[in-house]
Protein backbone atom coordinates (compact mmCIF):
# COMPACT_ATOMS: atom_id res chain seq x y z
CA UNK A 1 0.00 0.00 0.00
CA UNK A 2 1.70 3.44 -1.09
CA UNK A 3 -0.65 5.80 0.85
CA UNK A 4 -0.13 6.05 4.62
CA UNK A 5 -3.71 6.01 6.73
CA UNK A 6 -3.27 7.01 9.99
CA UNK A 7 -6.26 6.60 12.53
CA UNK A 8 -6.64 9.88 14.39
CA UNK A 9 -9.77 9.49 16.76
CA UNK A 10 -12.85 8.95 14.71
CA UNK A 11 -11.44 10.01 11.70
CA UNK A 12 -9.01 8.33 9.20
CA UNK A 13 -6.28 10.64 7.35
CA UNK A 14 -4.52 9.01 4.16
CA UNK A 15 -1.92 10.94 2.74
CA UNK A 16 -1.09 10.88 -0.56
CA UNK A 17 2.73 11.46 -0.72
CA UNK A 18 3.57 11.00 -3.71
CA UNK A 19 1.84 10.61 -7.81
CA UNK A 20 -0.34 7.31 -7.95
CA UNK A 21 -0.84 4.73 -10.17
CA UNK A 22 -4.65 3.74 -10.83
CA UNK A 23 -3.64 0.71 -9.26
CA UNK A 24 -2.88 2.58 -6.20
CA UNK A 25 -5.77 5.07 -6.37
CA UNK A 26 -7.95 1.70 -6.26
CA UNK A 27 -6.28 -0.08 -3.38
CA UNK A 28 -6.39 3.41 -1.20
CA UNK A 29 -9.80 2.90 -1.87
CA UNK A 30 -10.43 -0.69 -1.14
CA UNK A 31 -8.31 0.16 1.98
CA UNK A 32 -10.84 2.84 3.48
CA UNK A 33 -13.65 1.68 2.75
CA UNK A 34 -12.97 -1.85 4.84
CA UNK A 35 -10.77 0.42 7.71
CA UNK A 36 -14.33 2.51 8.11
CA UNK A 37 -15.98 -0.69 9.34
CA UNK A 38 -13.19 -2.32 11.20
CA UNK A 39 -12.24 1.36 12.77
CA UNK A 40 -15.70 2.61 13.64
CA UNK A 41 -14.87 5.65 11.49
CA UNK A 42 -16.67 8.42 11.40
CA UNK A 43 -14.72 11.13 9.30
CA UNK A 44 -12.29 10.42 6.31
CA UNK A 45 -9.81 12.96 5.15
CA UNK A 46 -7.62 12.38 1.94
CA UNK A 47 -5.17 14.54 1.54
CA UNK A 48 -4.06 15.58 -2.18
CA UNK A 49 -1.72 18.26 -2.01
CA UNK A 50 1.15 16.14 -3.90
CA UNK A 51 -1.14 15.32 -6.57
CA UNK A 52 -0.14 17.90 -9.30
CA UNK A 53 -2.46 16.26 -12.11
CA UNK A 54 -5.98 14.78 -10.89
CA UNK A 55 -7.27 13.42 -14.35
CA UNK A 56 -11.20 11.63 -14.97
CA UNK A 57 -10.04 8.35 -13.51
CA UNK A 58 -8.59 10.01 -10.57
CA UNK A 59 -11.39 12.25 -9.85
CA UNK A 60 -13.44 9.74 -10.74
CA UNK A 61 -12.29 7.47 -8.37
CA UNK A 62 -11.97 9.57 -5.41
CA UNK A 63 -15.84 10.94 -5.99
CA UNK A 64 -16.98 7.17 -6.07
CA UNK A 65 -14.85 6.53 -2.58
CA UNK A 66 -16.39 9.34 -0.89
CA UNK A 67 -20.13 8.30 -1.81
CA UNK A 68 -18.81 4.83 -0.42
CA UNK A 69 -18.31 6.04 2.45
CA UNK A 70 -20.93 8.28 2.68
CA UNK A 71 -22.92 4.41 2.73
CA UNK A 72 -20.75 3.15 5.00
CA UNK A 73 -22.09 5.66 7.21
CA UNK A 74 -18.99 7.97 7.60
CA UNK A 75 -18.35 11.39 5.94
CA UNK A 76 -15.34 12.33 3.63
CA UNK A 77 -13.28 15.27 2.99
CA UNK A 78 -10.84 15.79 0.39
CA UNK A 79 -8.35 18.51 1.07
CA UNK A 80 -5.20 20.52 -0.69
CA UNK A 81 -6.34 20.30 -4.11
CA UNK A 82 -4.06 22.69 -5.62
CA UNK A 83 -4.69 25.45 -7.82
CA UNK A 84 -3.55 24.40 -11.14
CA UNK A 85 -4.97 21.27 -10.57
CA UNK A 86 -8.27 22.59 -9.53
CA UNK A 87 -9.03 25.15 -12.57
CA UNK A 88 -7.76 21.98 -14.69
CA UNK A 89 -10.36 19.54 -12.98
CA UNK A 90 -13.07 22.50 -13.91
CA UNK A 91 -12.34 22.65 -17.80
CA UNK A 92 -12.60 19.18 -17.75
CA UNK A 93 -16.24 19.21 -16.15
CA UNK A 94 -14.48 17.18 -13.16
CA UNK A 95 -16.52 18.59 -10.32
CA UNK A 96 -16.14 16.14 -7.68
CA UNK A 97 -20.09 16.82 -7.37
CA UNK A 98 -21.54 16.03 -3.72
CA UNK A 99 -18.06 15.63 -2.51
CA UNK A 100 -16.66 17.46 0.51
CA UNK A 101 -13.76 19.54 -0.02
CA UNK A 102 -11.22 21.82 2.40
CA UNK A 103 -8.14 23.61 1.93
CA UNK A 104 -6.06 21.88 3.93
CA UNK A 105 -5.54 19.20 7.24
CA UNK A 106 -6.39 22.05 9.57
CA UNK A 107 -9.31 22.91 7.90
CA UNK A 108 -10.15 19.81 6.74
CA UNK A 109 -10.79 18.72 10.81
CA UNK A 110 -12.54 21.60 11.50
CA UNK A 111 -15.06 20.61 9.08
CA UNK A 112 -14.88 16.96 10.26
CA UNK A 113 -15.64 17.93 13.51
CA UNK A 114 -18.50 19.77 12.62
CA UNK A 115 -20.38 17.33 9.95
CA UNK A 116 -19.82 14.24 12.37
CA UNK A 117 -21.78 16.31 15.69
CA UNK A 118 -25.19 14.74 14.74
CA UNK A 119 -27.04 16.93 12.39
CA UNK A 120 -24.07 18.02 10.08
CA UNK A 121 -25.02 15.20 7.14
CA UNK A 122 -25.43 16.09 3.43
CA UNK A 123 -27.73 13.40 1.76
CA UNK A 124 -26.01 13.31 -1.59
CA UNK B 1 16.89 22.87 -30.01
CA UNK B 2 15.23 19.81 -31.01
CA UNK B 3 14.16 17.16 -28.06
CA UNK B 4 12.48 14.06 -28.72
CA UNK B 5 11.29 11.91 -25.58
CA UNK B 6 9.97 8.47 -26.08
CA UNK B 7 7.70 7.06 -23.12
CA UNK B 8 7.11 3.13 -23.84
CA UNK B 9 3.06 2.66 -22.72
CA UNK B 10 3.29 -1.01 -21.41
CA UNK B 11 2.17 -0.23 -17.63
CA UNK B 12 0.29 1.76 -15.37
CA UNK B 13 3.43 3.35 -14.25
CA UNK B 14 3.96 4.65 -17.42
CA UNK B 15 1.43 6.88 -17.07
CA UNK B 16 2.83 8.65 -14.74
CA UNK B 17 6.07 8.92 -16.70
CA UNK B 18 4.34 10.11 -19.42
CA UNK B 19 2.76 12.77 -17.67
CA UNK B 20 5.71 13.90 -15.52
CA UNK B 21 8.29 13.62 -18.36
CA UNK B 22 5.51 16.16 -20.71
CA UNK B 23 5.33 18.55 -17.73
CA UNK B 24 9.28 18.71 -17.44
CA UNK B 25 8.92 19.58 -20.91
CA UNK B 26 6.49 21.97 -21.12
CA UNK B 27 8.40 23.33 -17.71
CA UNK B 28 11.76 24.01 -19.79
CA UNK B 29 9.48 25.65 -22.62
CA UNK B 30 8.37 28.36 -20.17
CA UNK B 31 4.89 27.08 -20.48
CA UNK B 32 3.07 28.96 -17.01
CA UNK B 33 1.97 26.15 -14.08
CA UNK B 34 -1.72 26.00 -15.15
CA UNK B 35 -1.36 25.21 -18.46
CA UNK B 36 1.76 22.80 -17.33
CA UNK B 37 -1.12 21.01 -15.45
CA UNK B 38 -3.10 21.26 -18.51
CA UNK B 39 -0.11 19.71 -20.59
CA UNK B 40 0.39 16.54 -18.27
CA UNK B 41 -3.32 15.68 -17.11
CA UNK B 42 -3.96 15.80 -21.31
CA UNK B 43 -1.29 13.23 -21.42
CA UNK B 44 -2.40 11.46 -18.59
CA UNK B 45 -5.37 10.96 -20.45
CA UNK B 46 -4.19 9.53 -23.91
CA UNK B 47 -1.68 7.68 -21.83
CA UNK B 48 -4.49 6.02 -20.08
CA UNK B 49 -6.66 5.18 -23.26
CA UNK B 50 -3.31 3.09 -24.87
CA UNK B 51 -3.52 1.11 -21.88
CA UNK B 52 -7.20 0.89 -21.48
CA UNK B 53 -7.84 0.46 -25.12
CA UNK B 54 -4.78 -1.44 -26.89
CA UNK B 55 -2.66 -2.97 -24.22
CA UNK B 56 0.24 -0.65 -25.26
CA UNK B 57 1.85 1.46 -27.79
CA UNK B 58 4.53 4.95 -26.91
CA UNK B 59 4.35 8.81 -26.31
CA UNK B 60 6.41 10.78 -28.37
CA UNK B 61 6.97 14.38 -26.87
CA UNK B 62 8.83 16.75 -28.62
CA UNK B 63 9.82 20.91 -29.27
CA UNK B 64 7.55 22.67 -32.30
CA UNK B 65 6.55 26.30 -33.39
CA UNK B 66 2.87 26.78 -34.30
CA UNK B 67 2.03 29.71 -36.61
CA UNK B 68 4.22 33.24 -36.27
CA UNK B 69 6.83 30.75 -34.81
CA UNK B 70 5.32 30.20 -31.37
CA UNK B 71 7.38 27.99 -29.58
CA UNK B 72 5.53 24.70 -28.28
CA UNK B 73 4.86 21.43 -27.21
CA UNK B 74 4.18 18.54 -29.58
CA UNK B 75 2.78 15.20 -28.19
CA UNK B 76 1.93 12.47 -29.87
CA UNK B 77 0.04 8.86 -28.38
CA UNK B 78 0.80 6.32 -30.54
CA UNK B 79 -0.70 2.58 -30.45
CA UNK B 80 -1.50 -0.60 -32.79
CA UNK B 81 -4.98 -1.11 -30.49
CA UNK B 82 -8.01 -1.78 -32.02
CA UNK B 83 -8.53 1.62 -33.47
CA UNK B 84 -11.81 3.84 -33.05
CA UNK B 85 -14.43 3.41 -35.32
CA UNK B 86 -16.28 6.71 -34.53
CA UNK B 87 -13.76 9.31 -34.05
CA UNK B 88 -16.45 12.05 -33.77
CA UNK B 89 -18.56 9.86 -31.35
CA UNK B 90 -15.30 9.36 -29.40
CA UNK B 91 -15.11 12.75 -28.72
CA UNK B 92 -18.42 13.40 -27.58
CA UNK B 93 -18.51 14.35 -23.75
CA UNK B 94 -19.64 11.44 -21.55
CA UNK B 95 -19.17 8.86 -24.69
CA UNK B 96 -17.21 5.62 -23.33
CA UNK B 97 -17.66 1.99 -24.42
CA UNK B 98 -15.75 1.09 -20.85
CA UNK B 99 -18.22 2.53 -18.48
CA UNK B 100 -16.01 5.47 -17.57
CA UNK B 101 -16.40 9.34 -17.41
CA UNK B 102 -15.52 9.53 -21.41
CA UNK B 103 -14.09 13.12 -20.49
CA UNK B 104 -10.59 12.21 -21.54
CA UNK B 105 -10.55 12.69 -25.22
CA UNK B 106 -12.86 15.84 -25.39
CA UNK B 107 -10.77 17.21 -22.14
CA UNK B 108 -7.55 16.18 -23.67
CA UNK B 109 -8.65 18.38 -26.74
CA UNK B 110 -9.96 21.61 -24.34
CA UNK B 111 -6.54 21.15 -22.46
CA UNK B 112 -4.69 22.04 -25.99
CA UNK B 113 -4.36 24.15 -29.03
CA UNK B 114 -4.31 21.54 -31.55
CA UNK B 115 -5.69 18.27 -31.37
CA UNK B 116 -5.67 15.64 -34.18
CA UNK B 117 -6.89 11.54 -34.32
CA UNK B 118 -5.93 9.16 -37.06
CA UNK B 119 -7.47 5.65 -35.96
CA UNK B 120 -8.18 3.37 -38.35
CA UNK B 121 -9.98 0.09 -37.07
CA UNK B 122 -7.80 -2.90 -36.67
CA UNK B 123 -4.62 -0.93 -36.98
CA UNK B 124 -4.66 1.49 -34.17
CA UNK B 125 -4.94 5.15 -33.07
CA UNK B 126 -2.58 7.97 -33.59
CA UNK B 127 -3.15 11.43 -31.35
CA UNK B 128 -1.32 14.61 -32.49
CA UNK B 129 -2.14 17.13 -29.64
CA UNK B 130 -0.09 20.71 -29.28
CA UNK B 131 0.21 23.77 -27.49
CA UNK B 132 1.89 27.29 -28.29
CA UNK B 133 3.42 29.36 -26.13
CA UNK B 134 1.04 32.58 -25.78
CA UNK C 1 -7.10 44.67 -10.61
CA UNK C 2 -10.61 46.18 -11.10
CA UNK C 3 -12.57 44.94 -8.82
CA UNK C 4 -12.02 45.48 -5.08
CA UNK C 5 -11.53 42.57 -2.69
CA UNK C 6 -12.02 43.08 1.04
CA UNK C 7 -11.66 40.36 3.64
CA UNK C 8 -14.17 40.26 6.16
CA UNK C 9 -13.56 37.79 8.59
CA UNK C 10 -13.47 34.34 7.02
CA UNK C 11 -14.43 35.74 4.23
CA UNK C 12 -13.54 37.41 0.80
CA UNK C 13 -16.25 40.12 -0.86
CA UNK C 14 -15.51 40.97 -4.47
CA UNK C 15 -18.21 43.94 -5.78
CA UNK C 16 -17.58 44.63 -9.25
CA UNK C 17 -18.54 48.27 -9.46
CA UNK C 18 -18.67 48.80 -13.24
CA UNK C 19 -18.99 46.84 -16.50
CA UNK C 20 -16.08 44.44 -16.82
CA UNK C 21 -14.21 43.07 -19.71
CA UNK C 22 -13.69 39.41 -20.21
CA UNK C 23 -9.71 40.22 -18.72
CA UNK C 24 -10.87 42.18 -15.53
CA UNK C 25 -13.24 38.88 -14.86
CA UNK C 26 -10.21 36.10 -15.49
CA UNK C 27 -8.19 38.34 -13.32
CA UNK C 28 -10.58 38.63 -10.76
CA UNK C 29 -11.14 34.89 -10.99
CA UNK C 30 -7.16 33.72 -10.84
CA UNK C 31 -6.82 36.41 -8.04
CA UNK C 32 -9.66 34.96 -5.77
CA UNK C 33 -8.46 31.75 -6.49
CA UNK C 34 -5.08 32.68 -5.04
CA UNK C 35 -6.62 34.25 -1.90
CA UNK C 36 -8.46 31.51 -1.28
CA UNK C 37 -5.74 29.62 -0.60
CA UNK C 38 -3.73 32.48 1.41
CA UNK C 39 -6.04 34.35 3.20
CA UNK C 40 -7.73 30.52 4.30
CA UNK C 41 -10.93 31.96 3.71
CA UNK C 42 -14.45 29.81 3.76
CA UNK C 43 -16.78 31.94 1.89
CA UNK C 44 -16.22 34.10 -0.99
CA UNK C 45 -18.90 36.54 -2.03
CA UNK C 46 -19.01 38.14 -5.96
CA UNK C 47 -21.65 41.01 -5.76
CA UNK C 48 -23.32 41.52 -9.71
CA UNK C 49 -25.58 44.24 -8.62
CA UNK C 50 -23.23 46.73 -11.20
CA UNK C 51 -23.20 44.29 -13.89
CA UNK C 52 -26.24 44.88 -16.30
CA UNK C 53 -25.28 42.27 -19.06
CA UNK C 54 -24.24 39.10 -17.89
CA UNK C 55 -23.40 37.21 -21.33
CA UNK C 56 -22.10 33.34 -22.22
CA UNK C 57 -18.80 34.47 -21.72
CA UNK C 58 -19.16 35.84 -18.13
CA UNK C 59 -21.92 33.46 -17.10
CA UNK C 60 -19.13 30.95 -17.50
CA UNK C 61 -16.55 32.28 -16.03
CA UNK C 62 -18.19 32.78 -12.58
CA UNK C 63 -19.77 29.42 -12.90
CA UNK C 64 -16.07 27.91 -13.32
CA UNK C 65 -14.94 30.73 -10.58
CA UNK C 66 -17.07 28.93 -8.01
CA UNK C 67 -16.47 25.08 -9.20
CA UNK C 68 -12.57 26.37 -8.79
CA UNK C 69 -13.12 27.43 -5.15
CA UNK C 70 -15.08 24.89 -4.12
CA UNK C 71 -12.91 22.71 -5.09
CA UNK C 72 -10.06 24.63 -3.31
CA UNK C 73 -12.28 24.07 -0.07
CA UNK C 74 -14.32 27.15 -0.25
CA UNK C 75 -18.17 28.54 -0.62
CA UNK C 76 -18.90 31.15 -3.37
CA UNK C 77 -22.34 32.73 -3.28
CA UNK C 78 -23.08 35.34 -6.09
CA UNK C 79 -25.06 38.16 -5.14
CA UNK C 80 -27.09 41.30 -6.74
CA UNK C 81 -27.94 39.44 -10.34
CA UNK C 82 -30.87 42.04 -11.52
CA UNK C 83 -33.93 40.95 -12.52
CA UNK C 84 -33.55 42.00 -16.20
CA UNK C 85 -30.01 40.32 -16.39
CA UNK C 86 -31.86 36.86 -14.50
CA UNK C 87 -34.19 36.94 -16.93
CA UNK C 88 -31.86 37.21 -20.00
CA UNK C 89 -29.50 34.46 -18.85
CA UNK C 90 -32.84 32.19 -18.62
CA UNK C 91 -33.53 33.09 -22.04
CA UNK C 92 -30.24 32.14 -22.96
CA UNK C 93 -29.52 28.98 -21.19
CA UNK C 94 -27.02 29.94 -18.72
CA UNK C 95 -28.43 28.57 -15.86
CA UNK C 96 -24.93 29.11 -13.21
CA UNK C 97 -25.36 25.21 -12.63
CA UNK C 98 -23.95 24.29 -9.11
CA UNK C 99 -23.44 27.92 -7.92
CA UNK C 100 -25.20 29.37 -5.04
CA UNK C 101 -26.97 32.69 -5.08
CA UNK C 102 -28.55 35.27 -3.25
CA UNK C 103 -30.36 38.49 -3.60
CA UNK C 104 -28.03 40.32 -2.27
CA UNK C 105 -24.85 41.30 0.26
CA UNK C 106 -27.05 40.53 3.59
CA UNK C 107 -28.38 37.67 2.00
CA UNK C 108 -25.50 36.34 1.02
CA UNK C 109 -23.47 36.56 4.20
CA UNK C 110 -26.73 34.83 6.02
CA UNK C 111 -26.20 31.83 3.71
CA UNK C 112 -22.52 31.81 4.10
CA UNK C 113 -22.61 31.73 7.70
CA UNK C 114 -24.81 28.77 7.16
CA UNK C 115 -23.07 26.91 4.84
CA UNK C 116 -19.56 27.60 6.43
CA UNK C 117 -20.88 26.25 9.68
CA UNK C 118 -20.66 22.51 8.22
CA UNK C 119 -24.20 21.40 8.43
CA UNK C 120 -24.78 22.69 4.91
CA UNK C 121 -21.54 22.46 3.09
CA UNK C 122 -23.11 20.22 -0.01
CA UNK C 123 -23.77 21.99 -3.59
CA UNK C 124 -25.78 19.47 -4.57
CA UNK D 1 -34.62 60.35 -37.46
CA UNK D 2 -31.82 58.64 -38.51
CA UNK D 3 -29.06 57.39 -36.39
CA UNK D 4 -26.10 55.53 -37.11
CA UNK D 5 -23.47 54.98 -34.62
CA UNK D 6 -20.12 53.17 -36.04
CA UNK D 7 -18.50 51.13 -33.10
CA UNK D 8 -15.00 49.50 -34.10
CA UNK D 9 -14.31 46.27 -32.66
CA UNK D 10 -11.10 45.54 -32.21
CA UNK D 11 -9.81 45.51 -28.46
CA UNK D 12 -12.20 43.68 -25.56
CA UNK D 13 -13.00 46.77 -24.09
CA UNK D 14 -15.00 47.45 -27.27
CA UNK D 15 -16.91 45.02 -26.55
CA UNK D 16 -18.35 46.47 -23.38
CA UNK D 17 -18.44 50.13 -25.74
CA UNK D 18 -20.53 48.83 -28.23
CA UNK D 19 -23.53 46.91 -25.62
CA UNK D 20 -23.36 50.11 -23.72
CA UNK D 21 -24.51 51.68 -27.16
CA UNK D 22 -26.72 49.85 -28.03
CA UNK D 23 -28.36 49.95 -24.76
CA UNK D 24 -28.22 53.57 -25.05
CA UNK D 25 -30.26 53.50 -28.54
CA UNK D 26 -32.84 51.08 -27.61
CA UNK D 27 -33.31 53.24 -24.11
CA UNK D 28 -34.06 55.79 -26.40
CA UNK D 29 -36.40 54.61 -28.78
CA UNK D 30 -38.25 53.36 -25.56
CA UNK D 31 -37.46 49.47 -25.72
CA UNK D 32 -38.45 48.61 -21.88
CA UNK D 33 -35.52 47.39 -18.99
CA UNK D 34 -35.65 43.91 -20.32
CA UNK D 35 -35.89 44.64 -24.05
CA UNK D 36 -32.37 46.86 -23.43
CA UNK D 37 -31.06 44.07 -21.67
CA UNK D 38 -31.62 41.57 -24.48
CA UNK D 39 -30.43 44.11 -27.09
CA UNK D 40 -26.87 44.56 -24.85
CA UNK D 41 -26.43 41.14 -24.52
CA UNK D 42 -27.02 40.04 -27.72
CA UNK D 43 -24.44 42.44 -29.39
CA UNK D 44 -22.26 41.58 -26.53
CA UNK D 45 -22.23 37.88 -28.06
CA UNK D 46 -21.71 38.91 -31.86
CA UNK D 47 -18.82 41.31 -30.58
CA UNK D 48 -16.89 38.82 -28.68
CA UNK D 49 -17.11 36.66 -31.47
CA UNK D 50 -15.48 39.71 -33.89
CA UNK D 51 -12.92 39.38 -31.75
CA UNK D 52 -12.12 35.86 -30.82
CA UNK D 53 -12.62 34.88 -34.31
CA UNK D 54 -12.02 37.50 -36.95
CA UNK D 55 -10.09 39.49 -34.38
CA UNK D 56 -11.16 43.30 -35.64
CA UNK D 57 -14.49 44.26 -37.27
CA UNK D 58 -17.03 47.03 -36.38
CA UNK D 59 -20.51 47.25 -35.15
CA UNK D 60 -23.50 49.34 -36.69
CA UNK D 61 -26.16 50.22 -34.70
CA UNK D 62 -29.61 52.10 -36.31
CA UNK D 63 -33.15 52.52 -36.21
CA UNK D 64 -35.26 51.35 -38.31
CA UNK D 65 -38.70 50.54 -39.13
CA UNK D 66 -40.70 47.00 -39.48
CA UNK D 67 -44.14 45.84 -40.61
CA UNK D 68 -46.48 48.12 -39.44
CA UNK D 69 -43.97 50.40 -39.25
CA UNK D 70 -42.97 49.42 -35.92
CA UNK D 71 -39.89 51.38 -34.90
CA UNK D 72 -37.01 49.23 -34.14
CA UNK D 73 -33.07 48.90 -33.58
CA UNK D 74 -30.91 47.45 -36.24
CA UNK D 75 -27.72 46.00 -35.40
CA UNK D 76 -24.83 44.97 -37.89
CA UNK D 77 -21.88 43.06 -36.74
CA UNK D 78 -19.19 42.59 -39.55
CA UNK D 79 -15.80 41.61 -40.18
CA UNK D 80 -13.68 40.63 -42.82
CA UNK D 81 -12.40 37.02 -40.44
CA UNK D 82 -12.32 33.38 -41.58
CA UNK D 83 -15.80 33.17 -41.66
CA UNK D 84 -17.82 30.72 -40.86
CA UNK D 85 -18.52 26.99 -42.61
CA UNK D 86 -21.61 26.21 -42.11
CA UNK D 87 -24.16 28.42 -40.42
CA UNK D 88 -26.54 25.87 -39.32
CA UNK D 89 -23.75 24.08 -37.77
CA UNK D 90 -22.24 27.22 -35.96
CA UNK D 91 -26.73 27.83 -34.83
CA UNK D 92 -26.57 24.89 -32.87
CA UNK D 93 -26.82 25.27 -29.05
CA UNK D 94 -23.45 24.54 -27.77
CA UNK D 95 -21.33 24.30 -30.83
CA UNK D 96 -18.22 25.97 -30.43
CA UNK D 97 -15.22 25.39 -32.24
CA UNK D 98 -13.39 27.59 -29.65
CA UNK D 99 -14.30 25.17 -26.67
CA UNK D 100 -16.49 27.62 -25.59
CA UNK D 101 -20.17 27.65 -24.40
CA UNK D 102 -21.19 27.98 -28.41
CA UNK D 103 -24.61 29.55 -27.01
CA UNK D 104 -23.61 32.66 -28.44
CA UNK D 105 -25.19 33.04 -31.71
CA UNK D 106 -28.44 30.78 -30.97
CA UNK D 107 -28.80 33.02 -27.81
CA UNK D 108 -28.29 36.04 -29.67
CA UNK D 109 -31.23 35.19 -31.72
CA UNK D 110 -33.03 34.18 -29.37
CA UNK D 111 -32.75 37.80 -28.08
CA UNK D 112 -34.24 39.58 -31.45
CA UNK D 113 -37.24 39.52 -33.49
CA UNK D 114 -34.47 39.27 -36.87
CA UNK D 115 -31.59 37.80 -37.26
CA UNK D 116 -29.43 36.63 -40.31
CA UNK D 117 -25.97 35.57 -41.18
CA UNK D 118 -24.07 35.77 -44.26
CA UNK D 119 -20.54 34.28 -43.94
CA UNK D 120 -18.17 33.56 -46.75
CA UNK D 121 -14.90 31.12 -46.08
CA UNK D 122 -12.03 33.24 -46.15
CA UNK D 123 -13.99 36.69 -46.74
CA UNK D 124 -16.14 37.48 -43.62
CA UNK D 125 -19.20 37.85 -41.64
CA UNK D 126 -22.37 39.85 -41.84
CA UNK D 127 -24.34 39.33 -38.75
CA UNK D 128 -27.95 41.57 -38.96
CA UNK D 129 -30.41 41.56 -35.84
CA UNK D 130 -33.28 43.29 -35.58
CA UNK D 131 -35.28 43.94 -32.98
CA UNK D 132 -38.64 46.01 -33.29
CA UNK D 133 -41.00 47.64 -30.51
CA UNK D 134 -44.17 46.15 -29.31
N1 LIG E 1 -6.24 4.58 -28.07
C1 LIG E 1 -7.50 4.16 -28.25
N2 LIG E 1 -7.77 3.02 -28.95
C2 LIG E 1 -9.05 2.62 -29.15
N3 LIG E 1 -10.14 3.27 -28.69
C3 LIG E 1 -9.94 4.40 -27.97
C4 LIG E 1 -8.64 4.91 -27.73
N4 LIG E 1 -8.76 6.06 -27.02
C5 LIG E 1 -10.09 6.26 -26.85
N5 LIG E 1 -10.81 5.27 -27.43
C6 LIG E 1 -12.28 5.16 -27.49
O1 LIG E 1 -12.84 6.45 -27.30
C7 LIG E 1 -13.75 6.44 -26.20
C8 LIG E 1 -13.75 7.77 -25.47
O2 LIG E 1 -12.49 7.98 -24.85
P1 LIG E 1 -12.37 9.00 -23.63
O3 LIG E 1 -13.04 10.28 -24.03
O4 LIG E 1 -10.94 9.07 -23.24
O5 LIG E 1 -13.26 8.37 -22.49
P2 LIG E 1 -13.07 7.05 -21.62
O6 LIG E 1 -11.65 6.60 -21.76
O7 LIG E 1 -13.46 7.49 -20.24
O8 LIG E 1 -14.05 6.07 -22.20
C9 LIG E 1 -13.32 5.26 -25.35
O9 LIG E 1 -14.37 4.77 -24.54
C10 LIG E 1 -12.87 4.27 -26.41
O10 LIG E 1 -13.98 3.59 -26.96
N1 LIG F 1 -17.54 36.34 -36.55
C1 LIG F 1 -17.25 35.04 -36.70
N2 LIG F 1 -16.29 34.63 -37.57
C2 LIG F 1 -16.00 33.31 -37.73
N3 LIG F 1 -16.62 32.32 -37.04
C3 LIG F 1 -17.56 32.66 -36.15
C4 LIG F 1 -17.94 34.01 -35.93
N4 LIG F 1 -18.93 34.02 -34.99
C5 LIG F 1 -19.16 32.74 -34.65
N5 LIG F 1 -18.35 31.91 -35.34
C6 LIG F 1 -18.34 30.43 -35.28
O1 LIG F 1 -19.58 29.99 -34.76
C7 LIG F 1 -19.38 29.18 -33.62
C8 LIG F 1 -20.53 29.34 -32.63
O2 LIG F 1 -20.55 30.67 -32.12
P1 LIG F 1 -21.28 30.97 -30.74
O3 LIG F 1 -22.65 30.36 -30.79
O4 LIG F 1 -21.21 32.43 -30.49
O5 LIG F 1 -20.48 30.16 -29.65
P2 LIG F 1 -18.99 30.31 -29.09
O6 LIG F 1 -18.49 31.68 -29.46
O7 LIG F 1 -19.16 30.10 -27.61
O8 LIG F 1 -18.19 29.22 -29.75
C9 LIG F 1 -18.05 29.62 -33.06
O9 LIG F 1 -17.45 28.62 -32.26
C10 LIG F 1 -17.27 29.91 -34.36
O10 LIG F 1 -16.78 28.72 -34.91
Amino acid sequence: MRVPILKQGNYLIASIQDALTDTDLLQLQEELVQRVGAARTRGVMIDVTALDVMDSFASRTLRDLAHVIRLRGAETVIVGIQPEVAFTMVQLGLLLEGVTTALDLEEGLALLDQRTKGDARCDR
Amino acid sequence: MTVETRVPIKHEADIVTARQQGRALASQLGFSSVEQTFIATAISEVARNIIVYARSGEIILSTGQGNGSKPGIVIVARDEGPGIPDVALAMQNGYSTANSLGLGLPGAKRMMDEFEIVSEVGKGTTITMKKWKQ
